[in-house]
């Protein structure tokens, strides 16, 4: 057991974290969220200068074969900088279901527009009925011809304005609460048939809902896992609850950094607020709350990619658990701290608020995730 | 101790409960259901409302055009607004700058300004707070300087809620700049059209536009425009401040939104489970009610012994967990409506992106993280609620 | 609305609390739990000539007739002095129990002695098997000649060491959980057959287990209620948490005085540890919890004798949660804010925090209340 | 970084494991999982137990009698035994007064005090705190004066824990009244047998007897026993105190404890219920899990962060949540056994009646209520954990 980065590790936090530094101070990102995509494709680009857009594909399929380490340190630091580009779900979510559900001439079809930047793909797989249950699919797919016709809608499709392509899941047979009998496909945004309403989010991001009717797909177009798509999609989720856990821990840790600062220059009665040891003593709570989420953080990403299914999706569950817990009690706090200014859009305390409160509601909220333990421990 | 309602209570309850029952437009009632802010106009349509049928300015003396309700039925009128939900009297005019006048202020302050108010043909704003002075009020730094029969006022007040639909500010500002903090601060009403003022927008994280700064340029105001004496302001803002004890609590708001949330909880949401089956989240809004009667019956309390004259000239212990408690209550049942929303929080308010299309998910899910967050705000205007544990341990405590 | 006592009240509220102030001082308690009995029979006595031992009971039937409100006063000033007398279990339970169940006659024959303070009757309804549920009964009364038998168990039965009777609950017909079909009994503790296993508690204050084997029971010592107990139970419950919600108000004030007296003596680094801000939020927060437990007990007042069941038993559930979460909050801030000393039985402190937990588990749980609110709300 | 346990370090948790399975007393293990404390012939057993198998003193030099195992290795070896559960090492000796003697103690103090300890053929307690010295610890009013070749101790010291099974106490005395606090302090050895000495126990809340007052009247210690310089004595407990990073937490003792819940709350009780269907309980019970696993995390941080010589000379704030966490998950795992364990939490102890019947409700309920008050004890002991704040906040934070 070692917590250490490596040296390649570290280079690689380093060249993120130089990147946020020079590309998205408050004032830049402020521009950023106001463009159409509400986010910087310029920015994304850089990210593919620096591999990151390739980093979680394996080095067989022409990427750098990134592990849950590295997906953590890229994610913590878009965190900190509140980066806004499309990461977790076109890279780290698509990725994983395209590591665990495609065949290697999928693979090789969708892959380079990814990794070069110059296509986004978005996973599509949330329904309206289905809560945070992303088994729960109502969507059908009927083999017709030499393909499938594919009907139904997709919610939260995060980041679908933007989208080239989405990878839908859609169920073959079964009833919508089966695990079994799910598909996945890759559906072109501009396929006949599709149609979706993109929309800004709370947090300054977009998402999207996405309607499919008649839509043909093409059999290769299938993903290679057939009908059995739930436990890909399963791992899926946990990768990415790891990685929005490292998100999280960025936004937070950066958030109390400007918090602390802020009791040292902030001046009341006579003196800073940092001296009155009641602030102190609430500055310190968020310290062991913060320790708290990034343990747990280092947890999901040590079992992200376990192999026993049911023993991951606990220890997933309880690391989202303590992730919101954290997200909430350190984002009240410090907007508390900083008084009114935390409450206006000129200062950065109020966006990291709504990031993770938004992060709390993204991939499972506390009342899901407590759920899935309390069944588990039945 | 006689703990029910009189009968003349529960009738006059009823009464109001009728009046507002028949007099609020309904569309201003499902607005405010769902979390959204009253707009200036639906405040202005209410008030007048309620003007015309002498309940705009409860609390005044009667020659002024108050009721005479006793406090328990001052509670109840409050109350049954808050239930129903109305929207609030704007406090600016009728609860704070209203009593300075007519207590402090001469025959020729209360003739003009007093009457507009009861009407709303006359909106005010607050000018306490100011970028240095948060929770230290008494910081003012805004200066006032007389010259003849002027004040030349220069300086920046903040955090000014509704500036944009104001006529009238009331301001405290530095006219003694040699005296300690609290002395050398003067009550002034300055007139929003005065060349010199201008207003600026703060955004704030909810999407809304609630507050603003104001700055003062050169701006002259008359020295009749200055209630009581030169120097004295501070005596009145504490007067001001300490006249806000009912109400602050928001017992009303809170118990409309659990009842809402009573409500929405037992529908099922769109996969089929409803919230109150729910067993955490259940729990939770169990735990809150009870808290939530518990603050109820704290402010009957609070009322009761004002009624009786207790603790004249001391503060009431119980008195100063309205404030704390009010706001954390408000806040947990932004919190219970964060959770049953699911992830139907994230969508933005699809007005601000101007189309027309239905919501995404629930009808009332836009407004939810919206009110979560700007409810943040609770506990930090008013006297944040460290600001109100250090007085409790002080004033109370004697520590 | 008002929440003035009146004069014969505030009047009431000096004397027991100018009796605690006398007769109550901590050494003098500490030599009371040494007592065989646990408790003061002196105290008892001095009770009875302030009238309180008759204070419940109407003055039909020879008492003062005080409501709600006088025993409120009384057992708060109980609480403020941790007094150990059984006035809770011996006065307020039985004699509500007595108000609700019994006929004039049987009053007659059973009250002189309770108020002249020469014999103890104990309320005896609990079941091992029953939780805090008071209409669970598996004690069985059978029909036998002139009169009943008796057979079964009762636990936790609060000062049942001491007493000369017991009002026993048993069941004439039905299964265990059946609403209908209680009886209740007055059992002399030396009836034949009966037999009870005295202990302490860990407040100081004492219990029995009561076993009863083939006791013969006379008729007219069945209640006059008859088979349908189970209302003059539950209205007794509810009195009852009405009382020791009072009592918890009045040990909570008198342990946050204390508290705070010690925060402005206790010195450290040079200064009483009171003025640290840290220490005045947190005894501040006492405060808030303080009032809304006290708001609740008022309330529980209020509502103990109201006579819609559904709504009485929402209300005494309420009171009970907040008064078991601001017993649990305070007693524990209060012992942290004193240190290790409040942790030594040489302090009252500790002891206060023995007697709140344990009220916390008398009468119902925070669990049992919420689950009775919960199913209540369904 | 390499978040798994080595294989070599698997295996030396299953060598741990099995060794505590073999020779731990099943008696002893019975007791502990009941929530009661070790009796001091229970630790002695154990400590030889261990002590013969080189395990009694694993962080000491090797040369000393130390296992040299890395940190991990140290960890695992403390978690298996708090989890089996072992009773501890008796800490005054082991980790406090042991490594101040074998780095700042002279040749003769090694060979005379080293080997006692490492069999628990001496017991030692610890005399630093005072009635006028608790949070503020270098507030020692206790003297020792030299005269000759000794120091005549007077004073007097509080919550020393096991003093009464004590044959030594190491002592914090002032040598020098005229120099600040933290100067003029000496660190002394004293033989409880020393005539002056007197101990008066404390009864604590939970019935038990663990603390003690020690009264010292003219008290007569060789000048040999002071370790290091005259008037350095804050530094060594400086030292001491610093020396106790991992284990505080006493994860493995919650994480026991919460094994225990699990188990329990699976059984019917007497009300055939079982308290896992309780949600409210079960939420409870499972964010207390949450909250653990959490903290071992960070626990095994700072540990990897100590082998890697990382926050050399400043403090790593993963491990000052470390003691305010870890009070805070002890306290919270025995009032998750007070919930459980209904109204038969009011029963005292059968055993201070002098009977022997059965305990009333479970066999394992008496035990509770006490270990509830006891626990109260971990946020005051060690450094309170308003004291741990201040640290975070100054030393970690800057403020």
């Amino acid at each position: 057991m070692n917590f250490d980065l490596n040296d390649e590790q570290r280079l690689l936090a380093e060249s993120v974290s130089r990147l946020m530094m020079d590309r998205y101070d408050f004032n830049q990102r402020k521009i950023y969220t106001m463009s159409e995509e509400g986010f910087s494709p310029a920015m994304w680009q850089a990210y593919g200068e620096l591999g990151l857009l390739a980093l979680p594909f394996s080095e067989d399929d022409g990427g750098i074969g990134g592990g849950p380490v590295e997906i953590m340190i890229v994610m913590e630091e878009i965190g900190r900088a509140l980066a806004l580009e499309p990461y977790l779900p076109h890279i780290v979510m698509s990725a994983s279901l395209l590591r665990h559900a495609a065949s290697p001439e999928q693979r090789a079809h969708l892959l380079p527009g990814m990794m070069d930047g110059t296509r986004h793909i978005a996973p599509a797989l949330g329904e309206m009925t289905g809560g945070y249950d992303l088994s729960h699919v109502r969507t059908t797919a009927r083999e017709e011809g030499a393909g499938f016709r594919l009907d139904g809608a997709k919610t939260l499709v995060l980041h679908g304005g933007c989208a080239h392509a989405f990878l839908v899941s859609a169920r073959l047979q079964g009833r919508p609460e089966d695990q079994q009998g799910i598909g996945l496909f890759v559906v072109e945004a501009d396929d006949k048939g599709v149609s979706y309403r993109p929309y800004r989010t709370q947090d300054g991001q977009s998402a999207a809902e996405l309607m499919l009717a008649d839509v043909r797909v093409a059999k290769d177009m299938m993903l290679a896992c057939g009908s059995d798509a739930a436990p890909a999609i399963a791992r899926m989720a946990d990768e990415a609850i790891a990685a929005i856990a490292a998100e999280a821990v960025g936004a937070i840790d950066s958030l109390v950094k400007g918090t602390v600062d802020y009791l040292k220059v902030r001046k009341q009665f006579g003196q800073v607020i940092g001296n009155f040891q009641a602030l102190q003593h609430r500055a310190a709570d968020m310290v062991v709350e913060l320790e708290q989420a990034r343990s747990m953080a280092l947890y999901a990403t040590m079992m992200s990619r376990h192999e026993d299914a049911i023993a991951r999706a606990a220890a997933m569950s309880s690391a989202k658990v303590q992730i919101n817990r954290s997200a909430r009690l350190i984002a009240q706090a410090c907007v508390q701290l900083h008084g009114g200014i935390g409450m206006t859009m000129e200062h950065p305390a109020g966006h990291y608020m709504k990031r993770l409160t938004m992060i709390e509601k993204t991939l499972g909220d506390s009342d899901f995730h407590m759920d899935r333990l309390a069944s588990a421990a039945k | 101790m006689d703990l029910q309602f009189t009968a003349e209570e529960e009738d006059f309850r009823q009464e109001v409960r009728a009046f507002i029952k028949d007099h609020l437009p309904e569309r201003i009632r499902r607005h405010l259901i769902e979390g959204r802010s009253a707009s200036k106009d639906d405040i202005v349509e209410w008030t007048r409302i309620l003007y015309k049928k002498g309940w705009s300015t409860p609390r005044w003396p009667v020659e002024l055009g108050g009721t005479g309700w006793s406090a328990i039925k001052q509670y109840i009128f409050l109350e049954e607004g808050l239930a129903a939900p109305a929207p609030e009297l704007l406090p600016f005019g009728v609860s704070m700058v209203g009593p300075v006048i007519y207590t402090f202020g001469n025959a020729a302050q209360k003739a003009r300004y007093l009457p507009p108010i009861a009407n709303l043909d006359e909106w005010w704003c607050q000018g306490f707070s100011e970028p240095g002075a948060g929770s230290d009020l008494a910081a003012v730094a805004t200066r006032a300087v007389r010259q003849g029969d002027h004040y030349v006022v220069n300086g920046q007040k903040t955090w000014t809620t509704y500036a944009q639909h104001a006529d009238w500010i009331f301001c405290l500002c530095r006219t003694d700049t040699g005296a300690k903090k609290q002395e050398g601060i003067s009550f002034l009403l300055i007139d929003m059209k005065s060349p010199g003022i201008a207003v600026r927008p703060i955004q704030t994280i909810d999407g809304g536009h609630e507050i603003n700064e104001v700055f003062f340029d050169e701006v002259k105001v008359p020295v009749d425009n200055r209630v009581g004496e030169e120097n004295k302001g501070w005596d009145y803002a504490k007067f001001l401040l300490s006249n806000e004890r009912v109400g602050i609590a928001r017992v009303g708001t809170s118990k409309a939104r659990l009842r809402r949330l009573r409500e929405l909880a037992a529908i099922a949401g769109p996969d089929g489970r409803r919230a109150i089956d729910r067993p955490r989240f259940r729990d939770r809004l169990i735990e809150t009610e009870i808290a939530l009667k518990a603050l109820e019956i704290t402010q009957l309390r609070v009322l009761s012994d004002e009624a009786a004259g207790k603790f004249k000239g001391r503060p009431n212990p119980a008195s100063s967990v309205l404030k704390i408690r009010g706001s954390e209550l408000q806040q947990a049942t932004s919190e219970l409506l964060l959770d049953i929303v699911g992830p139907y929080a994230l969508p933005a308010q699809q007005s601000t992106d101007g189309r027309n299309e239905p919501p995404v998910g629930p009808d009332w899910a836009d407004a939810v993280a919206p009110l979560y967050f700007n409810l943040r705000k609770v506990s930090i205007y008013g006297g944040s609620n460290e600001i109100q544990r250090n007085i409790i341990a002080k004033a109370i405590l004697g520590l």
